[in-house]
């Protein structure tokens, strides 16, 4: 340690504090929740495509590219944002509302998943669609988009909030903000 | 440099009272701090209401805690002048007594205020109206319970060997003085809740 | 020393123009005042002083002072004055909405008596001689309208509607970019105004109007087109492709520019914008879909061809 | 309480040696951690200032290398705009506004004549705060999750919708931080300055430099809430989901640059009003007489600081608010020209009438004046709502903004540190090096902000991270990016120069200025009781008009740390008050506060249990420990 009686320790003290503090919020927050990758490279977004489904299409497993990339569309806040752009320009809200739900489609805030709450089955169930209504989305999200979107639309269902989860949108609202939980809020199925 | 020596002080006081007191004048340079963040606050509120298309959008808070509270911290002002005056003559049994009675006096408000919360119709995510009336109503409640929790350990430092002392004196005219601005602070923010919205 | 096509002291439009002729006098009277100064200060340095009766000198700054005065009220109607003609309402003006999205810009010409109205993007033509009313509004945040050389700048703000009036007076092609800081791709978000005189103008107009026309060769490329994802964001009147959360595309290669300013609008460039578009514009919406040479080929050829 | 020790009669020795006994840190680690001496606390808020203005100038840098050449790729789109975004709330909120509260910090109490600042122990914990404020930021830009928003953070750009992730949540808490730490310090100077002033230290006997840190103070109090308030709504927005600036449902987006401005411009003044002291001062001392008009002076510092207030519309210019109103601001901004010319007609008139010592800070004054008042033009300019229509969100404000703040604030800075090195650190700071850095910081800083007027006439806007080829901006920007090398190396030579003459320059004596002011009356650096005993004033200049005898109080206490407190206006003396003890409280309850912010960017529960440990460190604050400085 420094010598006690030097009068001016302002700076030392400052980048002394700084490498443990630095260190605790690097736990604290982890990078990669904040991380901003805005490109895949074409082959690992082909990759991201081979979903181990079961033959019913209800769960799976997703490729290991996914695992490899850590998981982004699960707790990166700047992916779930993007799926959120996503399920209000693809259309979602025709039939889901804000996750509320309405006659041509299920609620997503509910806690009842139809095919099962893994990510890779909400992602299989945007890509190829599923009966009664909900239509395949293959050919209009490239995949990268499929696992944003299937991210959020898990993000939004979720009984806890994620800290990187959306906050609130510019829009008029009609349920609490998917990082307030709004699955706790809502009324179950009946 | 040579020094000459030209005043004695030593028959000053050893502690300042009122004015001559620099904590009298922090308090006062806090207070001037907090009043100006009140006065944006309730800027943003007539900043909004001015915007609004129908101000209230929905029907404005119901009227009896908010009342009640503004009741409860109007008649605070009555202990709290005798606080003042036995504070001044440096009387320690009463001053005792005096901040008993207002501990009660902060409190009652904020128990009040759980119910008034209760009854503003609105949450704070109910559009720009719901927000900012929590926020006022959250900021004047910060203040409350900062200086309940003040009054209590001022109470607490009475009843020690540290009480009978002019300095301890002091501590509690500035928590005297503090007072008055919470009350005073309240009274434009239920005008702004409760009947703005009823105009 | 004009700086050209998105520069402010080389107008061509009545606003830019009358800006122009507040900001040089503006100009030469303030650096009069502060060359002034350091005269004085040079003489203050330089002179072998001699006590000054402080009267004198309180005068002397008295003066200063009050000169102060009246050169401040004197700039300050000088801007009045020069306020008022440029907000001023236009008689029949052309109407052009004017909208700022991340990173683009949406135009709609309303219809207009006899020409039907449209949408398109980044490009905006304008008659020569005619006030144009553009009314701007902004799709997610805050962006800022500027063509230095036409007018000054005028922000697009969500939940408020602004409007900018001025008469375009020198034909051109003046080049805009997005003055409020807006996100990721601030810097890509650029716009092109052509003014042309009235009859290039009407016939601007009556082709972006109608639908696309696709020519032979390029029929397989429309198949790329509506078989892959590009539909779901982008229109192409007259397809099948009627997205509206990208760029109309019915009469792209009639522009200037591609993805707001980024590229001129020739085939490679198309090419490379579709192959990889987040590598020259980190960030932005257009996702990276994956497609062969063939339909790569196909694809830009077609879309080159939509004049 | 009849037995308590006196200084009466005491020779300065033993008087010495008994000051020492009470007023002296104690050793170690503890003793920095909990000293509450305010010329300690100044010291490390000015090194740490000095520090991140280091950070923020490789970040400038950065920016310059970028943009020295169209389509530059050294940084990538994301990493540029949280630069930006970090040099601008660096340099405002972690370097000018902190820096130029720690020179007042340090010298208000010395210029004043008392032996610590009012309220040392907040002092002390205005310090840890800015600092937890500092490394949130720093840390959060190391982390890549800097913010990306700009230093104004304009919604919905930072709101929840279009700021993904806690970003702007950081920003806007480090606004919290650093305005606590800005009102701690802003309060103790206010009541240092009305209250512990030297007998006989009328209000027209202050020196122009205190005046300039009370206005300063004042313009704080009243202007940092604005911020705290909107970054608290901020955060609300986007944690809990209220909708303060959300359009559809009955918020508003101008809301928030009201709110800003209404802080953001007055800001301004915080940097500026400080350095004019500092010119006043540093004019005064080297023509060897008063600053011509002093009340002319203490009006037009009290002028600008009420004017700060009336002219925050200006930066909305574009926004498309009532055209009339509009007009109301060009009036009062332009009229800020007023007061600020009246300040340099009275130090020209100074000048005149003297032969001015063209010393290191004399020619930082110098390089004041040329590019503050350049500054100033292009200041007038902006305030006139057609032509800031064109030179808005340009470059042009850009290079206008930098002249007022460099030219207007960091000039002076630097001249003001040259001047008072001595005091800080006992010896005097190199003059040779010293007149090659202020030329070099000179030229550098004109040749390289000069031309980013002309690239704003041109069209460029401001936080491009990069340009097209065939736009007219090569040329100039790497014109500006090679100048700034030059600027840098201006600010190396300072800062080299401060280091090696803090160890090897050559030893100032108490006053080798031969400056007026009391600061100047006790040793350098000053021992941590400041004044053995209390200087008598009666005059404006003391030192000059004292006749090499400095007149003194004698009869307070050595048995406790006692500390004069005398009337508002006239600074007769009206009780001798103790000064608080050093204590680890400020520090511990810094942390409490930096826990709860923090926390509460994740969750709004942070606030209720966050401030329970608060609740207890300021409990531990100040209850009594029945020491001389508790009882009275």
């Amino acid at each position: 340690m420094r010598k006690p009686s030097r009068p001016r320790p302002a700076a030392g003290v400052s980048v002394r504090q700084a490498v443990p503090l630095g260190l605790v919020l690097l736990a604290l927050c982890g990078c990669r929740r904040e991380a901003r990758e805005v490109r895949l490279d074409p082959p690992v977004a082909a990759a991201l495509a081979g979903v181990a489904a079961m033959p019913n299409g209800i769960g799976g497993r997703p490729p290991e590219v996914y695992f490899v990339l850590g998981k982004p569309y699960r707790g990166n806040a700047y992916q779930l944002s993007e799926g959120k752009r996503l399920y209000a320009w693809f259309g979602c809200p025709e039939c889901h509302r804000d996750g509320e739900g309405s006659g041509r489609g299920p609620s997503l805030l509910d806690g009842w998943w139809n095919h099962g709450p893994g990510i890779e089955t909400i992602y299989l169930s945007i890509r190829d669609g599923r009966p009664g209504g909900m239509p395949p989305y293959r050919t209009r999200l490239t995949h990268e988009q499929l696992w944003q979107l299937a991210g959020y639309v898990q993000v939004l269902g979720a009984y806890s909030a994620s800290a990187a989860a959306p906050g609130r949108s510019d829009q008029v609202q009609s349920r609490p903000a998917e990082n307030r939980a709004p699955a706790r809020f809502a009324p179950l199925e009946p | 440099m040579r020094q000459r020596v030209v005043a004695d002080l030593s028959g000053l006081p050893i502690s300042g009272e009122r004015h001559s007191s620099p904590s009298w004048w922090g308090t006062l340079a806090f207070m001037l701090i907090e009043g100006t963040g009140f006065a944006l606050a309730i800027g943003i509120y007539l900043y909004l209401a001015a915007l609004a298309p129908a101000w209230p959008p929905v029907m404005p808070p119901d009227l009896a805690a908010g009342t009640g509270v503004t009741l409860v911290l109007l008649a605070s002002l009555l202990p709290n002048a005798l606080l003042s005056r036995w504070t001044d003559a440096q009387d320690l049994r009463r001053v005792r007594l005096g901040l008993l009675v207002m501990l009660g006096f902060g409190l009652v408000p904020l128990l009040l205020r759980i119910l008034e919360f209760g009854a503003l119709n609105l949450r704070w995510d109910d559009g720009a109206h719901g927000s900012i009336i929590w926020f006022l109503l959250g900021l004047h409640t910060a203040h409350l319970l900062s200086d309940l929790v003040e009054t209590a350990v001022l109470a607490a430092l009475m009843f020690t060997r540290h009480a009978d002392n002019p300095r301890r004196f002091g501590d509690v005219r500035d928590e005297v003085v503090y007072w008055y601005f919470v009350v005073a602070t309240w009274l434009p923010i239920y005008g702004c809740i409760y009947w703005a919205p009823r105009l | 020393m004009t700086g050209g096509w998105q520069s402010a002291l080389a107008p061509g439009g009545s606003s830019a123009d009358a800006i122009l002729r507040l900001f040089w006098p503006t100009v030469a009277l303030l650096g009069l005042i502060w060359l002034a100064v350091l005269l004085v200060l040079a003489a203050a340095l330089l002179r072998r002083a001699r006590p000054e009766a402080p009267r004198r000198a309180g005068a002397v700054v008295g003066a200063a002072t009050a000169g102060t005065v009246l050169v401040v009220i004197g700039l300050t109607l000088a801007s009045y004055l020069v306020t008022r003609p440029i907000s001023a309402a236009a008689d029949a003006p052309l109407i052009v909405q004017l909208r700022g999205l991340q990173w683009w810009w949406q135009a709609t010409y309303p219809e207009e008596g006899e020409a039907s109205g449209f949408v398109t993007a980044n490009e905006l033509h304008l008659p020569l001689g005619r006030p144009v009313r553009l009314e701007l509004s902004a799709e997610d945040v805050i962006h800022s309208f500027w063509v230095p050389n036409l007018a000054g700048k005028q922000d697009m703000i969500p939940g408020r509607d602004n409007a900018l009036t001025f008469t375009p007076t020198v034909p051109g092609v003046y080049r805009a970019q997005c003055a409020e800081f807006c996100g990721l791709q601030h810097a890509r978000m650029a716009l092109l105004v052509v003014v042309e005189p009235p009859e290039e103008f009407a016939r601007w107009r009556a082709v972006q109007a109608a639908p696309a026309t696709a020519e032979a060769l390029a029929a397989e490329g429309r198949q790329v087109f509506e078989r892959q994802p590009c539909g779901a964001c982008h229109t192409v009147r007259g397809t099948g492709a009627a997205g509206r959360t990208g760029p109309d595309l019915t009469h792209l290669a009639s522009r200037g520019t591609l993805a707001a300013g980024l590229l001129p609008m020739t085939r490679g460039a198309l090419a490379a914008w579709i192959a990889d578009p987040q590598t020259l514009k980190p960030g932005n919406n257009m996702p990276l879909v994956p497609l062969s040479a063939d339909e790569l080929q196909a694809l830009t050829a077609w879309l080159a061809s939509l004049r | 309480m009849t037995h308590d020790r006196r200084d009466t009669g005491l020779g300065d020795l033993a008087l010495e040696a008994a000051l020492r006994r009470v007023w002296a840190a104690a050793h170690g680690l503890w003793g920095l951690l909990a000293t509450v001496d305010h010329k300690a606390i100044g010291r490390r808020y000015i090194a740490t200032a000095f520090g991140f203005l280091i950070l923020g100038g490789l970040l400038a840098l950065a920016m310059r290398w970028q943009l020295s050449h169209p389509e530059a790729r050294l940084l990538d789109p994301d990493r540029y705009n949280q630069v930006f975004t970090m040099h601008g709330s660096n340099m405002m909120f972690l370097f000018a506004v902190p820096v130029m509260e720690a020179m007042g910090v340090y010298f208000v109490p010395l210029m004043v004549g008392t032996r610590n600042i009012a309220f040392p122990r907040l002092n002390a914990f205005s310090y840890w705060v800015y600092l937890a404020g500092g490394l949130l930021l720093w840390g959060a830009f190391l982390l890549e999750m800097g913010p990306d928003v700009g230093w104004f953070a304009y919604v919905p750009l930072s709101g929840p919708q279009y700021s993904a992730g806690k970003r702007a949540d950081i920003w806007a808490q480090m606004i919290t931080f650093t305005e606590i730490s800005a009102l701690a310090v802003a309060v103790g100077l206010v009541v240092t300055v009305f209250k512990q002033r030297a007998p006989g230290m009328t209000l027209d006997r202050m020196p122009l430099f205190v005046w300039a840190m009370l206005v300063t103070a004042f313009v704080v109090i009243l202007a940092m809430p604005a911020v705290v308030t909107a970054s608290t709504a901020l955060i609300l927005d986007r944690l809990v989901g209220t909708h303060f600036f959300n359009p559809a449902e009955g918020g508003d987006v101008l809301l928030w640059q009201h709110l800003f401005w209404f802080f953001g411009h007055p800001e301004v003044y915080i940097i500026f009003i400080p350095a004019v002291g500092m010119v006043s001062t540093i004019i005064a001392t080297f023509c060897r007489r008063p600053v011509f008009g002093y009340l002319a002076m203490v009006l037009a510092l009290v002028g600008i600081g009420l004017l700060a207030f009336g002219l925050w519309v200006h930066h909305m210019f574009t926004t498309g608010l009532p055209r009339l109103g509009e007009s109301f601001f060009t009036a009062s901004s332009m009229a800020i020209a007023v007061p600020s010319g009246l300040q340099i007609f009275c130090w020209l008139a100074t000048l005149w009438g003297a032969r001015p010592r063209l010393a290191v800070p004399m020619l930082y004054v110098l390089a004041f004046l040329f590019t503050f008042v350049l500054g100033g033009m292009t200041g007038v300019m902006v305030a006139s709502v057609p032509l800031d229509t064109q030179l808005h969100d340009s470059y042009f404000v850009v290079a206008h903004f930098h002249y007022v703040l460099i030219g207007g604030a960091v000039f002076p800075l630097l001249g003001a540190i040259h001047y008072w090195f001595p005091k800080l650190t006992g010896r005097m700071m190199g003059a040779r090096p010293g007149r090659w850095e202020c030329l070099l910081v000179f030229a550098g800083f004109n040749l390289t902000f000069f031309p980013m007027h002309i690239l704003g006439l041109w069209g460029m806007p401001r936080r491009v991270y990069t340009y097209q080829p065939e736009l007219p901006w090569a040329g100039l920007n790497l014109f500006a990016s090679l100048s700034a090398v030059l600027l840098a190396a201006g600010f190396l030579l300072f800062f080299w120069n401060a280091w090696r003459s803090a160890r090897h320059g050559a030893p100032a004596g108490e006053n080798p200025w031969g400056a007026p002011t009391l600061e100047w009356a006790t040793a350098s650096p000053p021992p941590p009781w400041n004044f053995t005993r209390i200087p008598v004033v009666g005059s404006a200049s003391p030192l000059w008009d004292s006749m090499g005898e400095l007149t003194v109080a004698e009869g307070l206490r050595t048995d406790r740390r006692e500390l004069l407190v005398t009337s508002v206006m006239d600074a007769t003396p009206e009780a001798r008050e103790s000064s608080p003890q050093d204590s680890i409280w400020p520090l511990l309850a810094a942390i409490a506060t930096s826990v709860m912010l923090v926390w509460s960017i994740f969750t709004p529960w942070a606030v209720v249990w966050g401030s329970i440990p608060i609740a207890v460190t300021l409990i531990g604050w100040f209850w009594p420990r029945g020491t001389p400085e508790d009882e009275s």
